[in-house]
């Protein structure tokens, strides 16, 4: 595949438009960054048993997540050896001891391993054998989990998984921590969203602090106004509306947020203000964190707020409300966000119903904030195609970072300094042949 | 025709016109004041705590949801959406006990924006107070049939 | 429901049915003599003449049409389109001093032609005047949901 | 409304429930035991042994079907789809002399698998018999308005 | 972009069928034949005030057609200059004293200079500023008007509006001088029509004076069955009958109604004879004439009936009857026809109307003429894709052309003269690099 | 167009996933492949007087099939020489005594000669001509039956019919013996039945005897399990049971059904032994048959079961239930199959009756077999555009092959020689430049 003209299209303070509609960069994406990067792909407790498995894509490639009977995750190839028939169609999960080609019945292990095939007598003499090999699911593909998450990367070589998160490890941590039992599990549904719009809009859009207060006045000014007219308001109606107004906070408010980028394209914003932190703190359940942490570390845990934090280039993830967004890129104008939500073992359950309630008002198709981000997605999206500009600028806040205490570079909340590292990141990923 | 089937099926017709035709502030008087607008996000969804929703609406949501629509400023909205709605297979079933009336169809929803159709099947399932003669709403629930597909914008009112 | 919305219940069917069928001769007969066909061009168009229309014929124009349909030179009807056309949400109101009925419904009106599905979504409107035990169409108003939209070919007739 | 029209539309309102919840054996048992459930493959034929069907099914060859979608090894039916049905247009006629019913309704089965939308159209017709103060099914015909076009997979019962 | 080999594709007296299939060519006519030529985008009554505007594309381009204050008008870029978006949705139009883009809310003045941007401190250090330059919405497109139509061009080099007109100046003049008070004004609604063909095969078309008779055959026949069955129609069937007819009219007449080719790949087809020209004359329309021009001016005026005139390659207008039809291409096999109609100001309402019921039988898409025509060119296309041949013949009466008093060159209705005359152009447009 | 890579693609024992998946390759497919070799257009029977005609494909290119005065027939091009337009949509048929373009009224003789067009002397120094040549239909497609059934090939040059159909002439014979009356006609409908897939799955689908007793579980144990639970099956019900058993057959019945694999990528299975020789033979066609027969030439014509016989890459026939499938490609990933149906001339009703049940059964688009394998097609399409793996296996019974005495390569059932024949042809095909 013939290469970009990378320096081209990459510079300190812009980007070209090519990068979001030109299909050959697209295939190129799937090739190099979607191969090359960890990629998350779920959480332990969708296959806590062995055999459990879930039918899902490592960016176009069709893969098998599979528990192991020694407790490891395997990311099988969704695809059979002999005729190359699609195993099981993508969104598939279940338990099973083993997988059966329902073509002509080949059957894998687990593992990947080929265990059988019918009437094997008619393979004297071919190359066709049992085992891994040339007839194996196993693709050589890397799974490595981080307190409960699992990401996998198609490519063999690479840095672990530790080393790839960084300065955000303790982002995850957050999440995490934030259970007075110190885990979380998957709960509460999944939202999947279609729009017709470059993958990198949606994940560079949520590091954007200069948008919320121009995108979402439609929902935040009728917010505003009915607070004002209903002193007396329900408690879930007040709390909806606690949850809607952030979105037009202050410039200043978002400046003071701040924002860090860090190596491999990953950043985020917030840190111990955020559009989250002001939110009411469930009585039930500060106990339970005082209970299980001690006040301080409660304290400590609780006070870090970073509202959007990006893996690139897969996954945003928002520890203050328990939930990860998922990146399917689909064409170079079409992408799909999986939003996934999470319980936090040991929390009360109205926390989790805060944090659905949250995802129901602004991560449905049918709500009343991300509407308004998807016509921007698709609007950049058809605005890039003109000529009028080859351009999109990335050029705010220069030179104004600093490195942090975990390795990050920190800048003011609404600088490009995040954009910027991402596309840092994007070129290496797409130089390297 | 029973009275009642006649009486629903004139009152949810009057409802999708309504709709139809915008007029969202008079549809918001159709309701109780606790009545519930709600789309869940999963077949046959019975929790709307515990599970997300594709909408889940208090009056005071619901009044957002159409002040947001008046709003010049809402983006996805600036393409005007407008619909067309058919209803049928009506069932009815009456439960005295709460003097409810609950009234279930298959809708389809025809949404038209930015050049392009988009069509919303449901089984949607009224729950309905006698009131005046006619029926407030105590419960909409609108049970898409792809209500956990990979779905685009859903911008109108179902 | 009430002998008046049976009634025009069925005669709608009726309507539907021989379009459906293609029995576009007996359609024509349906119509009052100076009775309208109208599709107009913008939604909630006032004006037939001040502003162009999708389609507005009188009685002789309405006959043009069904005979251009039989004519086998006619190139875009050689694909054979074929129609079902579902109705439903039907408001009816009586108007006692002309002595019509006006009758909406919403109406999708499905289009099969060259391996191809359309779908036609309207509000129709139909002004009929009791005629022999039945009603004849004095005028029939189809608001398509998307009439000022970039449209193909409308073959059928809706 | 008579009490006949509202009878079937009941009856009939009651099979799409069904249907739509794939409840299939009490589908099943909607039907006399020699009814037959039959889509013809060309508009208008009239022979079921003359010329191939899309569908032509007994008793046994429905249960086949209703086992067959019971069943975890079809490839096909691994995608689950669902459907929502729309029902309109009812046209009734009795004929005394065999005492059935034969109703013929346009139906419009949407159909979702695979995260994608089908639209199935048909006038459908039902020969139906009083039986216990309900009906049963002699023949449910579904004449698809592109029944002779270049289909995929119709994976559901329409 | 590679370049085509034009002369092994436009030859003199036919054209390979890959100019109509090709989509690389279709590419390459966007940026060569459509943003070198003058495009049709409106008239003037569309926008009367300051700060009126409309959004709509010049071949694939999105361009804000905007009044200024001091009465001229701009075609800005229809994307901002910041990330991209597409400002306007294409077809928005309404007043205003700026542009803000709904993604971060710069803020854009009518002549497109960038006026403001929230939070500009920001940008401190970096290339953003207002004004026009780098980050306005000029991109220097040159927008001119003829007598109240409005032509915009996105190439800054090239002839005058009125010298690219050339001959055909004189049937715009028509157009204009048919209103009694001088002056048009676009009134009665728009027909959009979409058809899954090239848009070469519409503009050709309506120059072909060999199709009526045979295409429209569905229609007229009837139409003259009707005619005979019924003596006494009314005013309105038979105006309407009266409209259809000609459709029909013998070989002779249309090749005596004649045609013209002009530079730039203009042509026209009528004059003196056309198939408006035996309709009757509305004599309070008539008196308003004589009294706005005098008899033999009046006279002059309503002689000339150029039925359809082709101003390549956006428009056809047709003066007999004030109306204008404009080329939208959208891809190689799909085009958009839009229909807008004018009101002669001065005239009675009945002439409108007539024009407006021309227009519903004819133009629309539930017509009884456009859909022949529409599956004429939705089988070229698909007859093209065929290999059986390579050839599309435009050998029509060679060398029958003579200079006419304008400038161009005319021959018999039925030539291929004026197909011969838009490929040249097509050719010049193309070959310029 | 560039020439790829074929001895990459194509190996003795497996082939590259390109192939099913390359639109490039498409591409080639439809210009080499389909251009180059008989493809089968329908039977005498459906065009029996002169003037009959219908539109189709070859490959795709539209043509007309036209019985000329002369009994022969032709394939013209459906494509006017004149502009292009297509002259019949495709699939309409009809009896005509000329072909008229109804665009501007050329007309052309069921030869394809152009016998007129209207306004001729505007050609007058044009090189526009009556009777063939430039300006007729006639491309030079050969057309050839063979015992009724019809084949037409685009490129001039190439074996006879006769020649190319090779050792399976025999079993067109038998198609075609099996009728008391010596010859066939169709009857009973059509079935179209599009899927989202490569040709080339059904095709090598219906040679491949590894997958029913698989794929077609889902409605052969459902029938097992009925069988066995009403004892009193009607007659019509024991039938359909009857011939849907035969899918889940043995592993050794299947293989002992045997296959073949013959020039120009025909093959075959079944012979004696199929998955239809277990059929109860209808009374009165016994009769009928040794009537006209004979009874050991009876006999002999009903011993012969093949079961699915392929000319590639157009059809596959199904003598024992006198039924032809045909191949339409539509793109890469995009197939129409019909189904043609026959009645045996001099046999009951009641066969038809049961071939036709058969048809309904398996071949329809809401059957209850056929739905299962476009699944698969469906699932090999998605599985072979992961990168996962490159290769489909064509390893099955390698040397495992012996010279018939009709000039084929016999194997044991379950084979992939009849693969390895395919691609073997299609490399050829695809390489003769
Ligand atoms: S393709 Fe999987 S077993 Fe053959
Ligand atoms: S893209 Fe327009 S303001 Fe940012
Ligand atoms: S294109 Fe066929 S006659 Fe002109
Ligand atoms: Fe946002
Ligand atoms: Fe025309
Ligand atoms: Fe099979």
């Amino acid at each position: 595949m013939r290469d970009p003209d990378l320096e081209e299209l990459i510079l300190p303070d812009r980007v070209h438009r090519r990068v979001y509609t030109d299909p050959h960069l697209f295939t190129l994406e799937m090739e190099r960054v979607f191969r090359r990067a960890w990629l998350y792909v779920g959480h332990d407790s969708q296959i806590p048993e062995p055999g459990d498995y879930f039918a899902t894509r490592l960016g176009s490639e069709p893969v098998l997540i599979v528990r192991q009977r020694d407790g490891g995750v395997r990311a099988l190839a969704n695809r059979c050896r002999h005729k190359g028939m699609q195993i099981a169609p993508d969104g598939a999960r279940g338990r099973t001891s083993s997988f059966r080609c329902g073509y002509h019945g080949w059957l894998y292990g687990l593992d990947g391993a080929l265990r059988a095939f019918p009437a094997a007598a008619g393979y004297k003499g071919a190359p066709v054998r049992a085992g891994h090999g040339d007839f194996g699911l196993d693709q050589g593909a890397r799974v490595e989990a981080y307190r409960g998450f699992l990401f996998a990367r198609l490519h063999k070589e690479g840095p672990s998984l530790a080393h790839w998160l960084g300065p955000l490890r303790s982002s995850l941590d957050n999440f995490v921590d934030r259970a007075p039992a110190g885990a979380v599990e998957v709960a509460g549904g999944v939202f999947r969203y279609r729009h017709k719009a470059n993958w990198k809009f949606f994940v560079e859009n949520t590091l954007d602090l200069l948008h919320p207060m121009v995108v979402h006045q439609s929902a935040t000014r009728p917010a505003a106004a009915l607070n004002a007219e209903h002193p007396d308001l329900s408690e879930a109606d007040a709390r909806a509306i606690a949850m809607l107004l952030p979105f037009e906070a202050s410039y200043d408010f978002f400046e003071d947020m701040g924002q860090r980028g860090a190596p491999f394209g990953h950043g985020e914003v917030g840190n111990r203000l955020s559009m989250h932190s002001g939110y009411d703190l469930d009585k039930e359940y500060w106990a339970s964190m005082v209970e299980a942490y001690g006040q301080d570390r409660a304290k400590e845990i609780l006070a870090v707020s970073r509202s959007n934090s990006v893996l690139y280039p897969s996954i945003m993830f928002k520890a203050p409300v328990s939930l990860v967004r998922v990146v399917k890129p689909v064409a170079v104008d079409e992408t799909v966000i999986e939003t996934w939500h999470f319980r936090l073992k040991g929390a009360p359950d109205a926390l989790l119903a805060r944090n659905l309630h949250y995802s129901t008002l602004v991560n449905s198709c049918a709500g009343l904030v991300g509407p308004d981000d998807h016509e921007a997605y698709q609007r950049l999206q058809s605005g890039l195609a003109a000529q009028a500009s080859d351009w999109v600028w990335l050029a705010r806040h220069p030179g104004k970072e600093a490195p942090d205490a975990e390795g990050a570079r920190a800048g003011p909340g609404s600088s490009d300094l995040v954009h910027r590292t991402m596309f840092a990141a994007w070129r290496d990923y797409m130089e390297a042949a | 025709m029973s009275t009642l089937e006649s009486a629903v099926t004139r009152f949810l017709a009057h409802e999708a016109d309504l709709l139809d035709r915008q007029a969202l502030e008079e549809w918001l008087a159709l309701f109780d004041p606790d009545g519930l607008y709600w789309i869940p996000a999963a077949p046959g969804q019975t929790d709307p705590h515990g599970h997300v929703s594709l909408a889940y609406e208090s009056h005071i949501l619901r009044t957002l949801r159409v002040r947001r629509w008046r709003n010049a400023a809402a983006l996805s909205l600036q393409q005007a959406p407008r619909t067309v709605r058919h209803l049928s297979n009506l069932l009815i079933t009456e439960t005295p006990e709460d003097e409810t009336v609950r009234a279930t169809a298959s809708v389809l929803v025809a949404e038209y924006a930015r050049e392009a159709l988009q069509h919303y099947h449901s089984r949607t399932t009224w729950t309905l107070r006698p009131r005046d003669g006619r029926f407030s709403i105590a419960l909409k629930r609108v049970d898409l049939i792809n209500c956990d597909g990979a779905l685009s914008d859903i911008l109108v009112v179902l």
